[in-house]
């Protein structure tokens, strides 16, 4: 069984990085820049998981932080994209 | 793994070299990003590869030296880090400046004349 | 006695200084004060004759350079002796006769203070008691000739005579140094009475010919030798009392002083013969023959001078004791009859307003008396009997009779030729006084004032008591200059007027009757008064050849450069490129060698993880030029990569703040984006892409494919190899212990390595600085100054909100609810990372850019006026404050008696919450934080007000007066 | 009170992210969250005007509803990974919807957008300026209307509840 | 990976389901995000990565260090909450800037105008 | 045990700019005069801090005349050692000089066209004094990047079209060289552990082969980013026009910058590769002298096809550069003494020019000179006016003859510093004062090259001057405040006394020669600095 958690951890793993892959092909092709910005957004939250996977693979917390600081603050360009997007400016 | 990191700083590099070799300004700036990525990841490098064994001594014991990883590139990367996000917003905003005044973005500050 | 010595030298150069210094108008006062300093000269050199006159040679010496056995020396023997009054007797009356010549409009500060220095450098040429330092005075004598030659400047024949002079002569310097040089080598001492005495050791040293070619060099360039000579007639558009003291007397003496002076260490061998008497010759023949076809007076004056400089070289290059005595003597005669006729010269130009000779007729009328003074000194110049030109020439023929031997000739038919036409053209420099007085002249002819044809008086007189009385008048003065340089092997001599009837007494009459009829021949068959070219000679010019030489010489330099360098910034890039790859190659034998790959099980997902990154970076690479949002997005991959390469690889603190630089630098550029110009693709503005640019690509992805192999190669050859025994240990070890805290990146970072971080946080500083006062002046360009296209359209119902109505209750409202009810979360979580980052990962950077992507977020929402308007952050000040708390917790340390930056920790019990830990790095890590966020929103900030600012103007730059009265709040 | 604690409910939450962050309950991080509790919405404070601080009339109600929320994520996010997998032969039906809103309290649209967004198969767009009426993208559509009644009833009137909205607004939408 | 070892069997059973389910989650949204054919639909295959694929993770992590470090671990629960507050503001600015930048660029085949919400500016 | 108080003056040159700096950031820019003041006041103390720390470096007062200063109290080679030795301290020296000088001349208008002039010009000592004294690769980085950073930001102060031209292309080019600054180091600290000066060179015995490569792969790398610094040929394109569209007091400090890559080579390379070296020994040496050559043919080139006079000035100082280079590489102790001289004479001759130069632009009417210069090329011959001279205002007879001074430093002619450089270049050159040594082809070639280089710079020089001075037609005298003529003439004058008095400075640059090329006396004083104890002292050596 622990040996089968390990497994699954890995799984996990194995599942996060190629969700990136899949990210990265969107983010590579496009075609729209919102298609884009979608992707890189996507591939920030897989970072934070990533991040949260490895903690539980490790068993130490030091990987924590990483996910927390991702979860606030990794909207913060994609907001900036959107708005540049949108407004042609991101701060009026 | 040594493999994977250092093809990973070879490409990186090669994408920097080749951007700033062009003639628009935020090709360069853009090159320089991902030149001081690889340079970033080969400083860090050079304390070697370590996985899950950061420089923290959080325990009631000293760690092993030799079984934790190299503090000190880090900390130089982390200054390199910080100086490298200075530089680029310098980069950048002399890019514009330049690209107000003299009316393009060729890193000369003129069209090349063809 | 040394100290007179001193003074001597010194005297003019102080004499030079006060003469700068008085009004313009000053004619009296200059003279006088020349006049004074000169006599006080020639006061100095008489009492100095007390020692001097008795063959003893007086030492003055300074130390200067010690290291490499250079003093500041002064050595006076006969023949510097008997220079310092050439020099001093012939100044002094060149400035009186200047005190008349120059107009009184014209500014004579200058003009004496030159003439002093000039003064000044000569004596240190002749009084030089080592051969650097005599190098340096001989420089200072082509520096002073230049300003003088140059002193009516807005004439462009003052300025190219000037510049010709001065390069000329100072290349000869730079010759004549580098022979010294080797001298010196061979001697071992530039002391000049070790290398006077060390003749035989030079001649037989193998670098012999290198000093002797060089120093001919120096000395042939300031003598005006063939083919160096084309400056000379050049130099004449100085102040006719600048060429009566520098083109006869004095400086174009210096070459020849320099010869005799190491004549006992150079002279005597084959080489010097060839090279100096060949110069010599040359010399002669063609300054004596052009002087003929000149018409201007002073023209003609400066190739007789030639001619008569080569004759003296002529006379030195043969090597005999004799005739050096011979030169030496020409030496002062000619420098009395050619000053006079200088003098004689001017009078004629300033009373006349010309010095052409084709103009020039029948002077003698208006002024008889000057007419008198220069037909004798021309007759002292040709040689004829009765004046000094006569005896020396006469020992001229006869050592040209004496080296030829019996059977070879040559040289005599040499020294007869070069009497023929000195008489030529003295003849042709007296007729300007024969013949009918022409009407066309400028001025009205008249004879000088009384004191201006003094000088010239005197010198003629000079001239008839030589030329009469030679034993009593010069006979010691000549012996005394001769032994100082032959020494034992002076040999001995009278000079007489008589020698009986001999072979040199035959060439003179056939010198001079060849002259007259050649003379006759030439105006009558050959047009003489008016021919424009000198015959046989007008193919070779110096002038021109000097000309353009220097011309070819800048255009060659101009395409050197353009060859060797670049001014564009891509070809710089690629040779720091080339170089970072082809010189580690190139020097370093061997390379390191490579271990062969082990491929581990956790691989394959960090192969995958990179297979993103390099994906992200090589796409970015492609679409940088005509996608920059894409390329910034992909870029952004790339370093969402590198911070979870970060993180699994056991750098905490380096995931967290590449994590937030990341996001920073994307506002960042995002910011910039809007201000640069639309690109479109080649395909979308139908171009084709040349195949010189297809070229060119493939070159530099040759380079980047190479250059990034190279990288890769070294990270594989670092990575598999063992870590050396380094430091990194040491901080592990103490930490905790010493550092107080166990987060050993975070205690390198503010202690151990506390002042890289100081260093790091004011660079931030300083481009935080940089950028805003960059931004103060930005000017947009005119195409991005207007609102952007998503805000200019009604598709969008919004696109006219203003920013802040979008926030509070527009399109933005429900997202702003989100984004304001987040800001005190960041607050708390920037607080929890600056707080925990000395034990945990963490710390003040990280801290601080988490505070900053706070605010902005804020600025994002709700435009810049609005958020001012409740929020002002002095960002200025926050960096301020920041660097001023890091440094002032470093100096802390000072008043316990520790150096900068020591840490301590106190140790605190407080009730209720029992021991808290307070490490002195901690205030450090404030400052940090504080800098880092005020640097942070200065920059951003700055940024962004430009939007504001552009279209606050819609037309029209912003003005001065706005741009300095931007805010200074950001 | 107001002055110096403009919102408990927000230092409340403030100190238990410090707590939690910390994970630590000793005296002296109780001490530094509650400064940090009431100083950082005080530093907020003039950036949060517009939108005040929320104030929950039915904390309860609130509750009941992220229960119901959850249930209804985790079943969209198995549908939507579903229609992922094994897309329906003939496509999707994704559409944009429109929903005539009577919420207009800021925290409550901005609960209602959390909620929608959070649910997989819909997506917040806007909220038309004009006419008051939220736009949604609903990834397959099968009966438009019963989206409009279905938002309507189960999530806006529990929000507007929650808010107890009041007719004297401090800020007016 | 020592610290496994000390996972008691309970709490492995439920982890393993928890990280399988999460695992998959994420890899489906992403797998939308990259295959479904235009913007409008991608959009949502992140939403499921966000709440469900994010939130096993997070209940899987919160236990494990929980069993693991014999004491509540349940700082995991700030992550939830941050995505929770940040990810509708994405989601909702990303739709309005596609939705308008189609209509602007008159994406006809964009899918903006599915459903009768948004119309094409009238060409000129 | 406390630390003496004047130990602590190693560190002030890098301390008081930082806090000068930050203080002035936090004055509004309207108290101008103050500002000034400060900023003055910060540069005055400074040049009384190196000359104090040269009179100890020099006196006796330490042992082997070296000062080692433990930043944060951590022993060498684990903390960041600062060193004051003769060179840091004539350095340092020579720098306040500068700075003093540009900055009396920036007070009537640079430093009032832009924002924050006093700040980033603080910070740009700081960064000087900084490299100057570091003993520490790393901490050397970040020196340079605050020197380069400032500088950035001078050189663009009240920036216009060729400013900033010239500015991205000299950013640009420094941050490439500086990603290289950080390959070397880290290349360096993998093959040796270790970032400390000496520490790496008392490693190099213990190092394989293999991590000889490495270290030699290290440094060949951070040689190209300093060489792109100090303009070496073919890395210093970017040079030229960053000095002519610089403003003067920037170019002037400019000019020192060049010098700093060329200290840190000289530092770094005869330590680690010195005779001591083993096997390392003589690395480079020999590039650094074909390529100090190559850098001298380039720079008199460019002198004698520069019409521009900042251009002019720009390749001035990468012949100096190359001179400098060439003497390194050259590999000779006497050949470095004189080099240094040469340092001294043309750092300042060059800063002083820079400064002339804009004076001089005030009087020079472009039109004037290009038909001076046609007049030239065609030989056209004026109408002789006639000959009364023009009276020259004192105001130009100023500028004339520091434009002389000036130029005959730079050309290396008599009387002044630069011909005693020269000289003693090449008497040093000819003479190595090691027996039986004779000169190679490089010997001629180095000695052919700078007398060509003279002569080039004389007939370039030459032309500008006459062309300004004497053919620009009438010369409405120009306004000279006081305040733009001193700094000028302080210069001018340091170099009549370094003149003067050569002798000894010579020998004082002879002890600074001899200290460098004895670099285990150097490793064995900083490895052995103490760390103070006491009572907050936790940190014994063990
Ligand atoms: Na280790
Ligand atoms: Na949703």
């Amino acid at each position: 069984m622990i040996s089968l958690l390990a497994l699954a951890i890995n799984y996990a793993l194995i599942c996060v990085v190629i969700a990136m892959l899949f990210c990265t092909v969107r983010l590579l092709i496009g075609p729209a820049a919102h298609d884009r910005v979608l992707a890189l957004d996507t591939l920030w939250m897989c970072g934070m998981l990533l991040a949260l996977i490895l903690g539980m693979r490790f068993g130490s917390q030091i990987y924590f932080e990483a996910a927390l600081l991702i979860a606030l603050l990794g909207f913060v360009s994609t907001i900036a994209f959107a708005k540049f997007l949108m407004r042609g400016e991101i701060i009026e | 793994m040594e493999l994977v990191m250092a093809l990973a700083i070879g490409i990186l590099f090669g994408s920097g070299i080749w951007l700033i070799l062009r003639p628009r300004s935020f090709q360069v700036l853009t090159g320089l990003l991902l030149m001081s990525y690889a340079v970033n990841l080969f400083i860090f490098m050079m304390g070697r590869l370590w996985i899950d064994r950061p420089p923290l001594t959080l325990g009631a014991h000293l760690p092993d030296p030799a079984t934790v990883a190299d503090p000190l590139p880090q900390a130089l990367v982390l200054t390199a880090i910080v100086i490298g996000f200075a530089t680029t917003a310098l980069y950048l905003v002399i890019m514009i400046g330049s690209r107000g005044l003299t009316g393009t973005d060729h890193v000369d500050g003129r069209e090349p004349d063809q | 006695m040394p100290t007179l010595l001193l003074i001597l030298i010194l005297l003019p150069f102080v004499g030079s200084a006060v003469a700068a210094c008085m009004p313009a108008n000053a004619r009296n006062r200059e003279a006088i004060l020349a006049s004074v300093v000169t006599l006080s000269g020639l006061l100095v050199a008489a009492l100095l004759y007390s020692k001097v006159g008795n063959g003893e040679v007086v030492h003055y010496r300074a130390t200067w350079l010690p290291a490499y056995g250079v003093d500041f020396a002064l050595r006076m023997d006969g023949l510097a002796w008997v220079f310092v009054m050439l020099v001093l007797v012939i100044g002094l009356l060149v400035m009186l006769y200047a005190r008349y010549y120059m107009s009184p409009k014209d500014p004579v500060p200058r003009f004496f203070s030159f003439l002093l220095a000039f003064m000044g450098a000569m004596l240190g040429v002749v009084l030089s008691g080592n051969l650097i330092q005599l190098v340096v005075f001989w420089e200072l004598t082509s520096l002073t000739s230049f300003l003088l030659i140059g002193y009516w400047h807005h004439r462009i024949d003052a300025r190219r005579g000037a510049r010709m002079a001065f390069t000329v002569t100072a290349t000869g310097g730079l010759c004549l140094l580098f022979g010294v040089l080797i001298l010196g080598h061979i001697v071992g001492s530039y002391d000049l009475d070790a290398v006077l005495a060390a003749g035989d050791l030079v001649r037989a040293h193998p670098w012999y010919l290198a000093a002797l070619i060089f120093i001919a060099l120096g000395a042939l360039t300031k003598s005006a030798q063939f083919p160096f000579h084309f400056w000379l007639p050049h130099a004449m558009a100085a102040p006719t009392p600048v060429s009566a003291y520098l083109h006869s007397a004095t400086m174009v003496k210096a070459g020849v002083f320099l010869l005799i002076r190491l004549w006992p260490t150079l002279s005597g061998s084959q080489e010097w013969v060839w090279i100096i008497a060949g110069a010599g010759i040359c010399t002669m023949l063609l300054g004596s023959f052009a002087a003929i076809f000149q018409h201007d007076m002073k023209g003609l004056l400066a190739y007789s001078t030639i001619s008569h400089l080569g004759l003296i070289t002529l006379l030195l290059g043969l090597g005999t004791p004799l005739a050096m005595v011979a030169a030496v003597f020409h030496t002062f005669n000619h420098a009395i009859f050619k000053a006079s006729l200088f003098m004689a010269a001017g009078i004629i130009d300033h009373e006349c307003g010309t010095r052409d000779m084709r103009i020039l007729r029948g002077l003698y009328r208006q002024m008889p008396f000057t007419g008198t003074l220069a037909i004798v000194a021309s007759a002292a110049m040709a040689g004829v009997p009765l004046l000094n030109g006569f005896l020396s020439k006469e020992m001229f023929f006869a050592e040209t009779a004496l080296v030829g031997g019996t059977e070879d000739w040559s040289m005599s038919v040499v020294a007869v030729m070069m009497g023929i036409f000195s008489v030529a053209y003295s003849l042709r420099f007296i007729s300007v006084f024969f013949g009918k007085p022409t009407q066309v002249l400028p001025k009205m002819p008249h004879e000088p004032p009384r004191w201006m044809r003094f000088p010239v008086e005197i010198l003629v007189l000079l001239c008839l008591v030589v030329g009469i009385a030679p034993g009593p008048s010069v006979e010691p003065t000549l012996k005394l200059a001769v032994a100082s340089v032959l020494g034992e092997h002076t040999p001995a001599f009278s000079l007489q007027i008589w020698h009986g009837f001999n072979v040199p007494l035959l060439k003179s009459v056939i010198a001079l009757l060849g002259g007259i009829t050649f003379y006759v021949l030439l105006r009558k068959y050959f047009a003489l008064a008016t021919r424009d070219k000198t015959p046989l000679l007008n193919r070779f010019n110096g002038a021109q050849a000097y000309e353009t030489t220097i011309l070819r010489l800048g255009v060659a330099a101009s395409w050197l450069v353009k060859w060797l360098g670049t001014q564009r910034l891509q070809p710089q890039m690629l040779l720091l490129m080339v170089a970072l790859v082809g010189i580690p190659l190139l020097l370093v034998q061997p390379l390191p060698k490579f271990a062969k790959p082990v491929i581990a099980g956790s691989d394959a997902l960090f192969a995958l993880m990179w297979l993103i990154g390099c994906a992200c970076a090589v796409t970015a690479a492609w679409q940088a030029k005509y996608h920059r949002l894409a390329a910034l997005m992909l870029v952004g991959g790339t370093g969402i990569v590198t911070s979870l390469t970060f993180l699994w690889l056991s750098a905490p603190d380096l995931a967290l703040t590449q994590l937030m630089v990341e996001t920073v630098t994307t506002v960042l550029i995002l910011l910039g984006l809007r201000w640069l110009p639309p690109r479109l693709t080649p395909r979308e503005l139908n171009i084709q892409v040349s195949h010189r640019v297809w070229l060119r690509r493939s070159r530099d992805i040759l380079v980047a494919v190479v250059g990034g192999l190279g990288m890769a190669a070294l990270s594989y050859a670092v990575l598999t190899r063992p870590a050396p025994q380094g430091i990194g240990d040491f901080f592990l070890l103490r930490t905790l212990s010493e550092g107080g805290g166990s987060n050993a990146v975070n205690v390198l970072l503010v202690d151990f390595r506390g002042f890289d971080t100081m260093g790091e946080i004011t660079v931030l500083a300083i481009v935080a600085l940089t950028v805003y006062a960059l931004l103060r002046r930005f000017r947009p360009a005119p195409e991005s100054m207007a609102i952007p296209a998503q805000r200019a359209n009604d598709v969008d119902p919004v696109a006219r909100q203003a920013p802040a109505q979008q926030a509070n209750n527009g399109y933005l409202l429900v997202s702003g609810v989100y984004l304001r009810f987040l800001l005190p979360f960041m607050i708390v979580v920037a607080t929890y990372f600056f707080l925990r980052g000395h034990n945990l990962p963490g710390g003040g950077f990280v801290a601080g850019l988490i505070f900053a992507v706070a605010i902005i977020v804020q600025y994002m929402l709700a435009g810049t006026v609005w958020v001012e308007s409740r929020f002002g952050l002095r960002a200025h000040l926050w960096i301020a404050y920041g660097l001023v708390i890091a440094c002032l917790t470093g100096l802390g340390a000072f008043l316990f008696g520790y150096p900068f930056l020591t840490s301590h920790t106190a140790r605190l019990h407080l009730p209720l919450l029992g021991e808290i830990h307070v490490p002195s790095a901690f205030f450090f890590d404030l400052g940090v934080f504080v800098a880092v966020v005020g640097t942070t929103m200065l920059i951003l900030l700055a940024l962004a007000h430009q939007s504001v600012r552009s279209h606050r103007l819609p037309q029209g730059m912003p003005t001065a007066a706005q741009t300095a009265s931007a805010p200074e709040t950001i | 009170m107001k002055r110096g604690l403009p919102s408990p409910l927000l230092s409340g939450v403030l100190l238990a992210l410090w707590l939690l962050l910390n994970q630590s309950l000793s005296p002296a991080h109780l001490l530094l969250g509650a400064v940090l509790a009431i100083v950082a919405p005080l530093l907020a404070r003039p950036l949060m005007q517009p939108i005040g601080y929320p104030r929950l009339a039915k904390p309860v109600m609130l509750i009941r509803l992220l229960g119901m929320a959850l249930v209804e994520i985790v079943h969209s996010a198995i549908t939507v990974s579903r229609l992922i997998l094994f897309p329906k032969p003939d496509g999707m039906n994704s559409q944009f919807i429109k929903i005539p809103l009577d919420l207009r309290n800021p925290y409550g649209l901005a609960l209602l957008s959390c909620l929608i967004n959070s649910t997989p198969g819909t997506v917040w767009v806007e909220i038309l300026p004009d006419r008051h009426e939220l736009v949604l993208h609903v990834f397959d559509l099968h009966d438009e209307q019963w989206w409009v009644a279905t938002i309507k009833t189960r999530y806006e009137k529990p929000i507007i509840d929650i808010f107890h909205e009041e007719i004297h607004e401090e800020n007016p939408p | 990976m020592n610290e496994m070892e000390t996972i008691p069997l309970w709490a492995a059973a439920l982890l393993v389901p928890l990280l399988i389910l999460g695992g998959s989650i994420i890899l489906i949204g992403a797998l939308g995000l990259m295959r479904l054919p235009d913007f409008y639909q991608r959009i949502h295959g992140p939403a499921i990565t966000v709440t469900l694929g994010a939130g096993c993770l997070l209940i899987a992590s919160m236990l494990y260090f929980t069993v693991l470090q014999s004491r509540l671990v349940l700082h995991e629960l700030l992550i939830a909450v941050f995505v929770l507050m940040t990810a509708p503001v994405v989601s909702m600015l990303i739709m309005r800037a596609a939705v308008y930048r189609d209509l602007r660029a008159g994406k006809r085949d964009s899918g903006v105008a599915s459903g009768d919400v948004y119309r094409f500016p009238e060409q000129e | 045990m406390n630390l003496a108080w004047d130990q602590h003056l190693i560190v002030v040159p890098v301390l008081l700019p930082l806090l000068c700096g930050a203080l002035l950031i936090a004055l509004n820019e309207r108290r101008h005069h103050l500002k000034f003041f400060i900023n003055l006041g910060s540069a005055i103390c400074l040049l009384a801090v190196a000359a104090r720390l040269m009179w100890m470096a020099d006196s006796g007062h330490w042992p082997q005349g070296i000062g080692v200063y433990l930043a944060a109290n951590w022993a060498a080679p684990f903390g960041i050692a600062l060193v004051a030795d003769r060179l840091a301290a004539l350095m340092l020296l020579l720098t306040a000089v500068l700075a003093t000088a540009a900055l009396l001349y920036s007070m009537q208008r640079w430093s009032r066209i832009g924002v924050h002039f006093h700040s980033l010009f603080q910070f740009l000592l700081m960064g000087i004094n900084g490299a100057f004294l570091t003993h520490d690769l790393f901490n050397l980085f970040v020196f340079f990047e605050v020197m380069l950073a400032a500088s950035y930001g001078l050189l663009l102060h009240g920036y216009n079209v060729t400013r900033i031209r010239a500015g991205m292309q000299y950013i640009a080019i420094n941050l490439a060289a500086s990603l290289l600054f950080l390959i070397g180091v880290a290349l360096i600290y993998a093959s040796t552990g270790t970032l400390n000066m000496a520490d790496l060179a008392a490693r190099l015995s213990a190092i394989n082969t293999d991590g000889l490569a490495l270290l030699k792969v290290g440094v060949a790398v951070l040689a190209i980013a300093f060489l792109a610094k100090s303009a070496m040929w073919p890395l210093g394109f970017w040079l030229p026009a960053t000095y002519a569209a610089a403003s003067p007091p920037v170019a002037a400090m400019l000019v020192l910058m060049t010098k700093v890559g060329v200290y840190v080579i000289l530092r770094v390379w005869l330590l680690i590769f010195s005779g001591e070296a083993g096997a390392a020994a003589g690395f480079g040496f020999d590039a650094l002298l074909w390529g100090g050559m190559a850098t001298i043919v380039y720079g008199a080139a460019g002198m004698l096809a520069s019409e521009a006079p900042g251009r002019l000035a720009g390749f001035g100082a990468i012949v100096s550069s190359g001179i400098l280079l060439s003497v390194i590489g050259y590999g000779q102790p006497s050949l470095v003494t004189a080099g240094l001289y040469y340092l001294l004479g043309s750092t300042l001759a060059l800063g002083a020019f820079m400064l002339l130069l804009e004076l001089i632009e005030r009087i020079r009417s472009p039109g004037a000179a290009v038909l001076a210069l046609t007049m030239e090329v065609f030989t056209i011959e004026e109408a002789p006016d006639e000959p009364v001279g023009e009276s020259i205002p004192g105001a130009l007879a100023f500028l004339g003859l520091s434009f002389a001074g000036c130029a005959l430093i730079i050309a290396g002619l008599p009387p002044l510093s630069g011909f005693v450089a020269k000289f003693g270049l090449f008497h040093a050159l000819l003479n190595p004062g090691v027996a039986g040594s004779t000169p190679t082809p490089a010997t001629w070639a180095l000695m052919a090259l700078i007398l060509l280089s003279g002569l080039a710079a004389t007939i370039a020089l030459l032309r500008f001057g006459v062309r300004t001075f004497w053919a620009a037609g009438k010369i409405s005298p120009p306004h000279l405040p006081f305040i733009e003529a001193a700094p000028i003439s302080l210069l001018l004058l340091l170099c009549v006394v370094l003149t003067v008095q050569a002798g000894p400075v010579l020998a004082y640059l002879e002890r600074t020669t001899e200290d460098l090329h004895r670099p285990q006396r150097y490793i064995d004083k900083v490895l052995s600095e103490p760390v103070i104890s006491g009572p907050l002292g936790k940190k014994e050596v063990q």
